[in-house]
């Protein structure tokens, strides 16, 4: 039995409680043109702010009350003494322009991270600068770009593929990035058709961007081969990190004959996700793309480390300052602590994963049958029940829902990764459930979720009646 | 029996090992990363490297980032496991928390700036920058961006990086010898092809910028893009009062600790009729099927999730918890809160001013200056013998062409005024 | 509209999941005859560990999700930047023992509060060891026999008078220190009966304990009348600080005649209660009281602070080491940066009470009908409810209910204290749910709460069928 | 029109002083406490004055408070608000949360015990000891109490405090020159009149006191009280196994600070037929209307709100908060964490007196120990010149009349080898 909590909550504008945030008065004698006529924050007490924030954090689910199996988004545990390590003042405290030699403990973590992750990856080097996977992504292409406009190629390598089985981010990327995406249909193994690969490669084609493995879970074991086919074109062969976790200390990029790789440190790493971010979205290359990596990148002289300007071709600056620190320390300490286990975690996340789908492939579609990694994606359609009704009936058992809808080239989709961070009696539990919804009335399931603080939601009419703001507040009598 | 003995031996293998059999034995490696480690040496170990950094407490560095006051109950609030452990709300009926805290954070920026409608975060203040640029772009499709000859090299590196491929042309335009923008060359550069002009208030030398002000007057058919300090705007006009059609800014001041600079917070806002253009998640108020209010994510149609590479940008994780703790900070500090720090700060670069000037280093201007101040000094080692952190040069963060040998000293509501005393002493001697 | 969160949560024995704490193996090489035969701690990863307390917090009121009118309990804001100071490695990583020299930050701030209090208490000395209120009163009383021990008259004077509204620790204290209980009946005004209070001072009377304002929320103006019948009678007058939320910053006991005064730091000083506590019980004394306080206290000469032992006639210890400095801190903090303006904080609370006293009024019979302070007491007798059931019936609307059944001179009583932490907004709410609570059909009364994560418990059933400990873990499989 | 005038408009007073008009003038202070501050300022105070303290890293102090590694999620847990701010779980039905947890923390310290019960807290070690000579009072009401000669003198007054009134006697025990208990002296002071008897075990020497393990073969018709140490019993035959009627024990050591030493944890165990004897809270395990199983305080008839001056104690708060903070440390150590922290405990101290040994310096016993360690050293100008903390005298906290000039260095799982190491080399110089 589960209940979420409900409250009833207020607009903090409509508190009208008076702020009680004490300061002495201020000296004023600057001139009535740059004044603003007024300002209306919310007028409430500090009381009331902490009473507001914690009723609303009770209707929030989260990893911290249970599992999360979303599809690519890897909701693993985020450890706390990670969380402990970013709240050091000696961390925390410090501005982006201090000076290197107050830095080094710092600079110590960011060339530290930098080379676990080239390790990790298998490639050559690392910048720590975008703040998120798609920002890695964007990081990447731009990287691809220079790469070819050194090369006095970028008017004809004007062209990125991608499988249609991708994540969302990598065609959004590669535009921004001012390419063209060229979309290469999956094998009827959800694996890349080889032949449509070769198909697509031409003088145009500046890179391929894949996961491996792919958004169906499925490892593809062509990759050698498609790592030829693209650099026998001149091309680069882009890894999509979000799926790392299946890998971690199995196989690496390197291995497999990528040049490019981003991470996720808030997926692979273990960095809380905040609700939505921040994430962080390390870069890594081989060697003969170093020179291009945004600036500047961190270097260590037999233990001095300072920042590094010199890379001639340099894509220059990706985000304001030095990249999401605050995050990749997080990420840091949960490296630091796991070393050399940090592939156990990676194995019990494919044997969850494994078990998981081999379960409920007696009650759901599980197309492309073979052995999956960190994630697995049926279809809903042979019950004849939506995967949307069923992702709600899931939220009635204090669950959260699989990805759905997506990979787009399976019907009905739903996407778990239960990752390493749960049990058997979790995953027992959840597949209890999803059993449960497919011998429930139809007509329970359209009802549901109604265990949760709002029932289903109004999302059209959200659309067509668009509020992004609250009303102005009612006046106080 | 063990957990994973139960679960492999229904999977029929022997070990682990058997479910990776997919992966060619040729691509397989080994970890080389040290041995695990316990909690208490990994914390240990973390702090030790943590007592390295030694920066002391004369901190007269800004330029975007500041020192300024996070109240303890903000880092509680986006410490709730709740919040801090949750994925982007894509079930929204178990989401309601974080929901409703974005539509409030969205709500309390827009009332901050004055503009119609804020989107749930973007990255930080330079990309939402560069965003802004596109944005401009994707409404009008002309070919030119004005840009100040100030601007910070990492900000015009971030728009080039953001705009290839668009083929835009970036212009710069002048500033005075008061230091605000010169109203008139920018007037003479505005063209029918000019997509978006770009100002800075306070700009980028520290000044409270009031030419700023009349620049909707002359923008003509382009989207004027204002890069805003938010809590400069405790106390001056803001940009949705000066005809601003996309105002963008860095929020780290707004309760988030400085952490060498990231993670940050990227405001962005906009005028309503242009939010199918707009990049981010946005999240809508509407009603659950019992009548309750209940909040969405919506118009994700125009999100790399739904329409890929016809998006209006590839943004998907954001900075949802740090939106979360602008928002926290903005309630407890409230308007007069709010006012009372943009005052003191403003206060405490005047007296900075002063006291330097009385030390015989001269402010590069007069005017009002938000946190930065330029000065005219650049022995830069009188600095680090006494532990000053502080002293940035112009000419290491501009393009810009004059001053070169200036440098600035930024303040905020916790600069000591013991410490600005001493610096001026020191440097003065 | 309100409900609480409700998880059916296991007992952490009952995880099986598998420990995840990591430690390199550790050399064993100690003798059998020494070494325990099994331990049977919960078998547990940290992810449960933290998704179990998640959980469970979801299913606990507090401060911070709304009004807590506990009377006599204080349940004020406890702010949060007291919660970061005490969260200070600087303050938090100290042992007792670490020498004065390495400690002067501590004993700074421990000599401070001592002369904090002081001054709000209108005393001379303090002493900050005693762990609770209850415990203050204890030392408080032992103070007092230790006095008439070095007198020479403890043999007579064994008794202590307490009013027959005195909190439930007053008598318990006073035993505990060795002395007999003599109780005095309030007078109709709900204040001591003076004639009953002379009738009851003799040769035998050491002390008389009394709150003031007293459990009912009244202020006793014949305060100095009384402390003349005691000192003339060479007994001494203590104050029980339950209260003192009243008269911050007002009035002091030094000026109403007491001799010594115990405080609660997590009521009048809003540090946190944590579910029943830490708490901190000072206690200040005149100063022909100092030589009798436990050891050692805190001194200060010129700027460097120490431990002083020196008290001849000191009661010795009441607790371990030092007193509960984790919680000194937090109230110290409170202290420094309200200053003076603490008293508006006692302002506030006194007419919050009022102006609930008087709503309430209207609808249930308020006894004793003067000017209330920080409490007031009413009686559900008139309505023909019962006190347990509204207060039950309150639960349903996200608040808290009073404290209730005490004091044990009002029948059907509810006494109730909004301290100053409360706006208008809130106390009309809450006036609106007792109103309502007298109009729902009584039926719908005996079966509240609905909303919370349980309904009614059978508390008989609890002492009758006495289960204090888990189950033994069923075996996993 | 503002709150407060609305509220004081309806009281009919023209100022919150109107509602004090009870309180003769006579009697009205103003308060010298200084002007109020911004939490900035605030906490910049108290950072200054915590900057005082200089505890360096050579650490070898003990005696009951330990410096162990607390896992950052215990503090996390117990700064949940919802557990946090809240008070005494009174209304049950709201308060599942904390009554759930406190039921484990019973369930968990029983098991560590091997006790049949176990309260919801108490206030510290000490305190505790003095309540269960105070509860061995009210089963058998008998005259003398049995205590090892070597008792903290801390412990010995808070029991004397504790038991005014009572009339019981205080009657030593000795110690062999091994440094275990003399059961032989016990044996020949247990009469009919014996109340109880103290055990400490680890003894105040330090040693695992095997002797302890006899004494209930001894102990006549009287009380056992064991006071241990929790963490020892990750490894040591716990209470529970050699008779131990009341187990007290002092449990900072599991997940708290030490704060200076305090709030601290008082664990108070005992058999099941005398529970109604005992004091403090119990919560008990019962249904609520719809048979959920649902938590309440329980017996509480014995407690001082309900019986008065005929209570089982004075106690009503009590350390609630630290109890579900040694629960939550509990559970993620598990058996094996504990068994290993044991372990290095005893190994530290191993290799301690090996090193010291070697350096010179003698170890007074031969036995096991377990933190703390008594040595002949008494130069202890010495530590204060190496910044080391430590060497607490033996006569400075016990009456105990012989090893005069012995003192103690203390270990746990944290103390480097390292440190041990220059230890003795800094002292055998």
């Amino acid at each position: 039995m589960y209940r979420q909590a409900y409250y009833d909550e207020d607009f903090l504008n409509q508190f009208n409680t008076g702020n009680d945030f004490y300061m002495d008065d201020v000296e004023d004698s600057y001139p009535e043109s740059i004044r603003r006529k007024s300002l209306k924050l919310p007028d409430v007490r500090s009381v009331d702010v902490s009473r507001h924030f914690t009723r609303l954090s009770e209707m929030n689910y989260s990893v911290d009350l249970g599992m999360y199996p979303l599809g690519s988004c890897t909701m693993k545990f985020n450890p706390k003494y990670a969380n402990y390590a970013a709240s050091l003042p000696d961390f925390r405290d410090i501005h982006p322009m201090e000076s290197q030699l107050k830095t080094q403990g710092t600079l110590e973590v960011m060339y530290n991270m930098q080379q676990f992750l080239v390790k990790i990856s298998g490639m050559d080097y690392a910048t720590l600068q975008p703040s998120a996977g798609a920002h890695g992504e964007l990081t990447g292409i731009l990287i691809v770009r220079k790469y070819f406009e050194t090369r006095g190629e970028i008017d004809k390598r004007n062209e990125i593929i991608i499988p249609d089985s991708a994540h969302g981010t990598n065609p959004a990327s590669a535009v921004m990035a001012g390419f063209k995406v060229v979309e290469v249909p999956s094998n009827e193994n959800g694996l890349v058709d080889l032949e449509a690969l070769k198909a697509a490669v031409n003088e145009n084609t500046a890179a391929f961007m894949i996961t491996n493995p792919n958004t169906l879970g499925i490892f593809d074991d062509q990759i050698s081969e498609i790592a030829t086919i693209i650099h026998n074109n001149g091309s680069l062969l882009y890894y999509d990190g979000a799926n790392f976790n299946a890998i971690l200390g199995i196989t690496t990029p390197g291995k497999m004959g990528f040049d490019i790789v981003h991470f996720n440190l808030h997926k692979t790493f273990a960095t809380p996700h905040g609700g939505g971010g921040p994430g962080a979205g390390p870069v890594a290359v081989k060697s003969f793309l170093m020179d291009f990596l945004p600036v500047p990148i961190v270097v260590n002289d037999k233990g001095t480390y300072s920042l590094f300007y010199g890379l001639k071709n340099s894509i220059g600056k990706v985000s304001s300052y030095n990249g999401s620190f605050g995050v990749v320390l997080r990420a840091f300490s949960y490296v630091l602590k796991n070393g050399n286990n940090l592939s156990a975690n990676a194995k019990r996340a494919v044997m969850n994963s494994n078990y998981m789908a081999k379960k409920l492939s007696k009650y759901y579609k599980i197309p492309y049958k073979q052995l999956k990694k960190h994630e697995f994606v049926l279809s809903t359609e042979n019950t004849g029940r939506k995967a949307l009704d069923i992702s709600k009936f899931i939220l009635d058992y204090g669950i959260h829902s699989p990805t759905t809808y997506f990979p787009l080239i399976v019907k009905e989709a739903m996407m778990i990764e239960p990752t390493e961070s749960v049990t058997k009696k979790d995953m027992d539990y959840y597949i209890d459930v999803m059993e449960k919804a497919l011998s429930v009335p139809e007509e329970e399931l359209k009802q549901s979720p109604v265990n949760t603080s709002v029932h289903r939601i109004d999302e059209i009419g959200a659309a067509r009646n668009l509020i992004l703001k609250w009303p102005a507040p009612t006046e106080n009598h | 029996m063990s957990e994973t003995d139960e679960i492999l031996d229904y999977l029929n293998v022997k070990s682990v090992d058997g479910l990776f059999s997919d992966i060619p034995d040729r691509l397989k490696v080994s970890l080389d990363l040290g041995k695990p480690m316990d909690e208490f040496s990994t914390i240990r170990a973390i702090e030790d490297t943590g007592r390295k950094n030694k920066a002391g407490n004369m901190n007269f560095l800004g330029n975007g980032i500041y020192d300024r006051f996070v109240p303890p109950l903000v880092d509680e609030i986006i410490g709730r496991n709740e919040f801090l452990t949750s994925y982007t709300p894509y079930q929204p009926e178990i989401s309601q928390g974080i929901l409703h805290s974005l539509f409030e954070y969205q709500s309390i920026i827009s009332d901050l700036t004055e503009m119609d409608i804020t989107n749930s975060s973007m990255y930080d203040g330079f990309t939402s920058l560069a965003e802004a640029v596109r944005m401009a772009y994707r409404i009008n499709g002309k070919s030119e961006v004005l840009i100040p000859e100030n601007i910070y090299k990492s900000q015009l590196s971030i728009i080039k990086n953001y705009t290839e491929g668009l083929n835009l042309k970036i212009i710069t335009y002048g500033f005075g010898t008061d230091g605000l923008l010169d109203l008139e060359d920018l007037k003479s550069k505005v063209t029918s092809d000019t997509s978006a002009i770009i100002v800075e208030n306070p700009n980028v030398f520290g000044l409270i910028d009031e030419n700023a002000f009349h620049v909707s007057e002359i923008k003509k058919d382009s989207i004027l893009i204002t890069y805003y300090d938010p809590v400069s705007l405790g106390f001056i006009i803001p940009p949705g009062e000066y005809g601003t059609d996309i105002a963008v800014a860095e929020g780290q001041q707004l309760g988030i600790h400085m952490n060498y600079g990231g993670p940050l917070l990227g405001l962005f806002s906009f005028k309503k009729e242009y939010v199918h253009r707009s990049p981010g998640r946005l999240i809508g108020l509407s009603k659950d099927s019992e009548g309750k209010k209940a909040f969405v994510m919506t118009l994700q149609a125009r999100e790399q999730h739904i329409r890929r590479s016809r998006a209006m940008s590839n943004i998907c994780s954001n900075q949802a918890l740090l939106a979360v703790a602008s928002l926290a900070y903005l309630s407890i500090m409230g308007s007069e809160g709010l006012r009372k720090i943009a005052l003191i700060t403003m206060n405490k670069s005047r007296k900075l001013k002063n006291n330097m000037k009385s030390a015989g280093i001269k402010p590069v201007f007069d005017g009002i200056n938000f946190s930065d101040n330029l000065f005219y000094f650049d022995r830069l080692e009188i600095l680090e013998s006494n532990n000053i952190s502080g002293g940035i040069r112009l000419s290491s963060i501009s393009e810009y062409n004059g001053y070169g040998n200036a440098s600035f000293f930024s303040v905020t509501e916790k600069t000591g005024d013991e410490n600005i005393e001493k610096l001026a002493k020191i440097l003065g001697d």
